[in-house]
């Protein structure tokens, strides 16, 4: 507090570098982590539960990485859970009747993008605030997957479907490639096109954006609405893993969402974030329920540990990078 | 070759937990450090904890080491699957899973067969290819409530019903039992079944409206226990205490010391900690090499005032007494 | 002679750049002290430190001899230290007395409650000094940005200091709320308060303040008597070359290219705005606080709603949506207040300057950063930004290099009408002239140019016709050969001077 | 989005004005909430069913004013349900052993206040993100609830507290009683004092409140430990009610809390925010509980009819009141 204008080098905010100092941190907070467990637990480091820990937070980073556009243009998006239902039991349903793959996912994958359109144009033209706007969505669009299914699961999801988003190339999960993939994808939208650099802008200062001719309906839509294709893509996977699509499914996501996000050095304040940071943080998440739950820890300590580890994560991030 | 989706309440191919011992004898020997791994749905219910407890105490008296694990809330349903998964990599020779959904589990059952472990779907959601099931019939809680009113009540009247959290397995069940048992009594009539989310506030919340709405109503079923306490603080505080019956479902000890207090009427009890013996038991059998019939089904009774006294206290051994039950229903 | 202050040695060093080495200089009771140099220079720095809200890397400061150390702005305001800051700081949900009083509230029933009354009763005092028009009791945002500077002032008189800190506070002023403020200013100093002006504006420096303390990277160049001082060498101290007076040159060719016509605005007071600006031609509008200046150019820019009329360029009727529909009929805007309006804080420079033409610097789809950097590196030079770091965030650039950036944005997108708003406010007296040049420049490349400028001369020296506003409607079209500060301010004020250039005559010369 | 800038007229944001225009529009959303259950439900403006509503709001009100100083300053506070269980648990458990009431009282009192304590230190002093800390407390206080009575509810409040927070005076509950005492004071803290001002200034532009001399820190800790004393208070109420004390008790009320500040006009971007407006929106989500479940609303639509509400009262509140 004592001087609020001093900021941190300026080379770890440049736009160009495609690894900052931030990032930097995180990946040294991942290190201790696997550390440590290391340290603490035979096999944390096999290859086969490293292995396993990439495919356990491939779903969270998936949605992770949504979320953090959307943080990134100063949004927020609680409704990513919910959406992921709607569009797994679409999905789910479709094949289930016997329509072709491709028809279920790109249904699957339409609605989530609907689900997200209808955030962005509340958000936007509306202009209700996000987290509002979310929270009344989250109950919206679960209460919808809940009525379409009468609350019950869709069983039965054909294999090819299944083979496709639970399958493995060459030992490593289809799930842990899809989401490289998209966060390849979303690292160069981020930093490579004019769509990422508006997001950089509106959520920087939305009213100069304005002024500079950026289209901020449109910026803020498209975040959402890529949010919402990410949900819908962690649906298919986790559809895909259980073989079944749930109209509760995806409960608390946003949480788990909004910390690796977080953890990863997006500011809810918008105008900042990081791919990779996003990517470091789901990982940092979901090696730490693998380790604490390979140690036999009670589900009341894993609790504590998981609060602790996000209040310890963030306060070597501060510690390390001074006030961002 | 696949199995039948699996329908617990319904499945033929089903043994109750008294018969164990007279069809597959005594209890086997086990291979050396036998390792079984309970992954339960939440600690923050007593149901779950006394279940692990029965996991525990079988465990011991056999002589298998087990872990018992649990996800950090009622809905996490990725952070059980990681549970579970750790404990196929982790090398446990049988897994006791009660799922936080029909289908967050899955996973684990494809995992668990190539690694040749067998699995045990212990109670509350059902996950259909599941080769074996321990577990109460859940839609008989609702059904055995129904009936105490039908008989309790011949002159009918209005009933309502608080409702677990939307779309759960057990919730449905239980309330599409009662619904359908008493439905067929043309004197009574369900006048609200609405939402109490397994949440106690809630439930007292909802349960003023009711009454207020329906000061004639003749009795409450709610999905648990813990909404049940909540409901029969809201009948006190309307100064109905007496008038409208009150049940709830597990049996939890807060729900035996409110019955013995004479508030909460009753509950439908389906004994956690001996659903847990006989489940572990069954575990241990199929680690040993037995063949089991696909369900085994565990004990449950309507407690009230007028027979809690033979289900607890000191010196009561409740697995005689339920054997005892068992035996005279045959 | 006893020093009221003294700085000592004050060394502020941020990550990679130095921005103060060694200052040290005094100044005497009663002293009106100006501190001048480049933008970038640190004057800002300097005062900041002064201010407690930065801390110097080292060095002290005296105040009446005995050293004082200031950790936080509290503590500065205890040691009698009152300052305005360059940037706006309110809050906008506050009243004009609240923001005056944050942090020092008057209380009452024990210091448990804020005494509302009293506050705007000594806001209202404190507010007459300069503008008695301003009510202490509305919400700061409602107020237009040249009150809420004048609000900053009044609240550094409201402490009775010994030292006041003025960080260009007559930035977005007009020459007669300077007066007022030149008139307290040296009543003030008559009383014994020391007063340091940061100002780019000479007339000023010279009109009040007795020594100047000439700043350049972060150094002091000396320390002169103002009195006996000649402008041109102040300036080649601080600039570091001589400034040659330059006069009006004119490149205004035959063709129509902006034809404005009964424009009306449908959120401000602007009526039945009609004019041209011809290709090649710098058209100023002048005009009091509050004449409609600023809307006047939004609505042409997009940014605010139209009401009724037209806007043509090149004889084509424009339909403006928003500022992105102007930004690619060729129109850019600069816009007043730039910190809220035209910085994306935690972006670059390049960035920020290539924001409204990522377009142009895209290549199916993927933005070419190497392309934006050439030309950032290019324009940017043109504009002599300093430091010249293209990468590094726009927040950590002081005013006038922000401006510069803004300006070079406009030339990136290649707007060929460019509508600039107060656009040398904060700009140092090197900068504006390179700044007068560019403008010049661009009309001779055929650009057409509004500028909006609240310093007469600066409208003078620009402009080949000049529009004067008053009350959201033009009052007089004045051409290069009528213009002069009096016939400006005749028909801004509106009280004289109508008979020869009346409205109707506006009209038929459209 | 046409026009970024314009603002509303300077009356309704006075925050001298003790009801705002804004409030206005709350108050009318509320009226026509119960006149359409008026219409279509028997009873539902009996004097017994208002007084429900209130005394069903009550909690909710209580949690959601602490929630709106959170908001005000430019924070949020997610861990408002754990930290009503922690003093939950705390004060039932020193009831069940036997201390005296006002005892009990004041120790679960004050453990609410050292939960919003630590939250304002990390976010005042660490200079961590609000939301990140919060949902980090969240999962830890949580858990320390959880381990402190292994997870079972304490139960056997003796009548003598009970009474004190489920009684009522002359037909109004207490709980009523406490709420709208507590509601006056947060009215006057937000209004009349110098930390409402400071809340009001160091959400609005904390850095201008820095320059101005406003103790930063204080004032955001402040506001946390306001939320931790109120969230303790909701506790206390509740724990009245049920006569019983649960770990798990609080569940999702930060979402309540959140959604009645917001449609009660508070921004989440700081600065803004009103007592009243508060109040008002957490009776509009009290009445529409109610009424229903009178009306015995399918819990998939009620969990519809929630959702859509609070989008619906936010954009009412938009169209009236232009954007805020
Ligand atoms: N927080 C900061 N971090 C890094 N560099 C900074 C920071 N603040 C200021 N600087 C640098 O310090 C130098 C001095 O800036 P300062 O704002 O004091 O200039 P100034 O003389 O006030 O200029 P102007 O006339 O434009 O206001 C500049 O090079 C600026 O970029
Ligand atoms: N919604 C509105 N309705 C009526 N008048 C308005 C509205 N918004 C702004 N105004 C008024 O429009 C006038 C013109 O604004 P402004 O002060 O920006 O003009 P200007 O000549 O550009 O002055 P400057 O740029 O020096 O501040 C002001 O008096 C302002 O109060
Ligand atoms: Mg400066
Ligand atoms: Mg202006």
């Amino acid at each position: 507090m004592s001087d609020i204008t001093t900021s941190q080098p300026a080379r770890s905010s440049s736009p160009f570098s495609s690894f900052s100092v931030r990032d930097a941190g995180t990946l040294i907070g991942l290190i201790l982590i696997v550390a440590v467990f290391a340290m603490l637990v035979p096999g944390f480091v096999s290859e086969r539960n490293l292995i396993n820990i990439l495919q356990q937070s491939s779903i969270n980073a998936c949605i992770a990485l949504g979320m953090t556009l959307v943080i990134i243009s100063g949004g927020i998006d609680l409704s990513v859970g919910p959406t992921a239902a709607i569009s797994a039991v679409l999905t789910a349903s479709l094949l289930v009747a016997g329509y072709p793959v491709p028809v279920a996912i790109v249904a699957g994958l339409g609605i989530g993008m609907l689900c997200g359109l209808v955030n962005g144009i509340l958000v936007a033209y509306v202009g209700l605030q996000p987290f509002i706007v979310t929270l009344g969505t989250l109950s919206t669009y679960r209460a919808l997957a809940l009525i379409y299914t009468g609350g019950n699961p869709v069983l039965g999801v054909p294999m090819t479907f299944r083979s496709l988003f639970n399958g493995n190339i060459g030992g490593i999960p289809n799930s842990v490639i899809i989401v490289a993939v998209i966060a390849l994808v979303a690292w160069v939208i981020l930093k490579k096109t004019p769509i990422g650099e508006y997001l950089l802008a509106v959520g920087g200062n939305e009213e100069a954006s304005y002024v500079a001719g950026v289209p901020i309906a449109l910026t803020k839509i498209t975040a959402y609405v890529i949010s919402g294709f990410l949900a819908a893509l962690g649906a298919m996977i986790l559809v895909g893993r259980l073989g079944a699509a749930e109209p509760i499914l995806g409960n608390l996501w946003e949480l788990d969402a909004i910390a690796a996000a977080a953890i990863g050095g997006a500011s809810l304040m918008g105008g900042k974030g990081s791919v990779i940071g996003t990517i470091l943080g789901a990982i940092i998440l979901g090696a730490m329920r693998n380790g604490l739950t390979l140690m036999n820890v009670q589900a009341f300590y894993q609790l504590l540990a998981t609060g602790l580890i996000i209040l310890v994560a963030m306060m070597i991030d501060r510690v390390t990078r001074g006030r961002g | 070759a696949d199995l039948a989706p699996l329908n617990s309440d319904t499945e033929k191919d089903r043994i109750d937990w008294s018969q164990l011992e007279a069809k597959f004898g005594a209890f086997p020997k086990l291979p050396e450090g036998t390792k079984a791994g309970g992954v339960s749905k939440t600690l923050t219910n007593e149901y779950w904890r006394s279940l692990g407890q029965g996991y525990e105490k079988f465990g011991k008296k056999v002589g298998a080491t087990v872990a018992y694990q649990a996800a950090q809330s009622e809905g996490d349903q990725l952070g059980q699957l990681t549970i579970a998964e750790g404990m196929v990599t982790t090398g446990y020779n049988v897994l006791l899973v009660s799922p936080q959904t029909d289908a967050n589990l899955q996973p684990v059952m494809e995992q668990a067969k190539e690694a040749k472990i067998p699995v045990v779907n212990v109670n509350d959601a059902v996950i259909p290819q599941a080769e074996h099931y321990v577990g109460n019939v859940q839609k008989d809680n609702g059904v055995r409530v129904a009936k105490w009113f039908i008989q309790n009540h011949p002159e009918g009247g209005k009933v309502a019903i608080i409702e677990g959290q939307a779309g759960v397995f057990a919730a449905v069940q239980r309330t599409a039992g009662f619904k359908s048992t008493i439905g067929e009594d043309k004197k009574f009539q369900v006048v609200a079944s609405v939402p109490g989310n397994w949440d106690r506030q809630q439930s007292y919340d909802a349960a003023t409206n009711i009454l207020q709405q329906h000061p004639d109503l003749v009795g409450f079923y709610c999905n648990n226990d813990g909404m049940a306490l909540g409901v029969v603080e809201a009948v006190k505080s309307a100064g109905l205490l007496g008038k409208v019956a009150v049940f709830g479902t597990d049996g939890i000890s807060d729900a035996y010391k409110s019955i013995a207090a004479g508030e909460l009427t009753g509950t439908v009890d389906s004994f956690a900690e001996m659903t847990g013996e006989v489940a572990m038991e069954t575990a241990l059998r199929l680690v040993a090499g037995q063949k089991l019939p696909r369900v085994v089904a565990t004990p449950q009774a309507l407690i009230t005032k007028d027979n809690i006294s033979k289900y607890s206290g000191d010196g009561v051994d409740i697995r005689a007494v339920l054997m005892k039950d068992a035996a005279s229903a045959q | 002679m006893n020093a009221r202050l003294r700085f000592d040695g004050i060394t502020k060093t941020f990550p990679g750049v130095k921005a103060l080495t060694n200052v040290s200089f005094e100044v005497a009771p009663g002293e009106i002290h100006a501190l001048l140099g480049e933008n970038g220079a640190g004057k800002s720095t300097l005062l900041r430190t002064l201010s407690g809200v930065a801390k110097p890397t080292s060095g002290e400061f005296y105040v009446d001899g005995v050293i004082a150390a200031f950790k936080r702005p509290e503590h500065a305001r205890l040691a009698g230290i009152a300052m305005i800051h360059q940037e706006l700081q309110q809050v906008p949900n506050l009243t004009v007395a609240q923001n005056m009083f944050l942090g020092h509230q008057i209380k009452s029933a024990g210091g448990m409650l804020v005494n509302r009354r009293e506050q705007e009763k000594r806001a209202a005092e404190a507010l007459a000094m300069i503008d008695p028009t301003i009510d202490p009791s509305v919400p700061i945002k409602t107020l237009k940005v040249a009150q809420r500077q004048i609000v900053e002032i009044a609240r550094a008189l409201l402490d009775k200091a010994k030292i006041i800190a003025m960080d260009e506070p007559t930035s977005s002023l007009t020459p007669a709320e300077f007066e007022n403020l030149a008139k307290v200013i040296e009543r003030l100093a008559g009383l014994g308060v020391s007063i340091i002006y940061v100002s780019h504006k000479m007339d000023e420096v010279f009109r009040i303040c007795h020594r100047g303390t000439v700043m350049r990277d972060g150094n002091v160049v000396g320390t002169v008597d103002l009195k006996t001082t000649a402008e041109a060498d102040v300036i080649a101290m601080m600039v570091g070359r001589e400034l040659q007076h330059e006069e009006h040159n004119s490149f205004v060719k035959e063709d129509v290219r902006v034809d404005v016509r009964g424009l009306s605005s449908a959120v401000t007071h602007v009526r039945d705005v009609s004019f041209t600006v011809r290709r090649g031609e710098v058209l100023g509008i002048a005009g009091l606080v509050g004449s409609g200046r600023t809307e006047l150019v939004r609505m042409l820019a997009g940014v605010d709603a139209i009401a009724d009329g037209t806007i043509a360029i090149d004889g084509a009727t424009l339909k403006l949506t928003d500022p992105r529909s102007a930004i690619s009929a060729g129109i850019g805007l600069l816009p007043e207040e730039r910190k809220r309006e035209g910085i994306i804080p935690g972006r670059s420079v390049s960035v920020n300057m290539a924001l409204p033409s990522l377009g142009k610097f895209s290549k199916s789809g993927i933005v070419r950063h190497g392309a934006i950097k050439s030309r950032a590196n290019e324009l940017l030079k043109r504009v002599n930004l300093r430091p010249f770091q293209i990468d590094r965030p726009i927040r950590l650039f002081s005013g006038g290099n922000q401006q510069k950036a803004i300006i070079a944005r406009w030339l990136a997108a290649g707007s060929e009408i460019l509508l600039f708003d107060e656009p040398t406010r904060g700009i140092d007296v090197g900068a504006k002239s390179e700044i007068y040049h560019l403008i010049e420049n661009l009309a001779a490349e055929g650009k057409s140019i509004i500028v909006v400028s609240s310093e007469l001369p600066e409208v003078i020296r620009l402009s080949d016709r000049v529009i004067v506003m008053r009350n959201g409607r033009i009052a007089a079209q004045l051409e290069r050969q009528e213009l002069s500060e009096q016939a400006i301010v005749a028909h801004a004020v509106g009280d004289a001077g109508l008979k020869t250039h009346s409205a109707k005559q506006e009209q038929a010369h459209v």
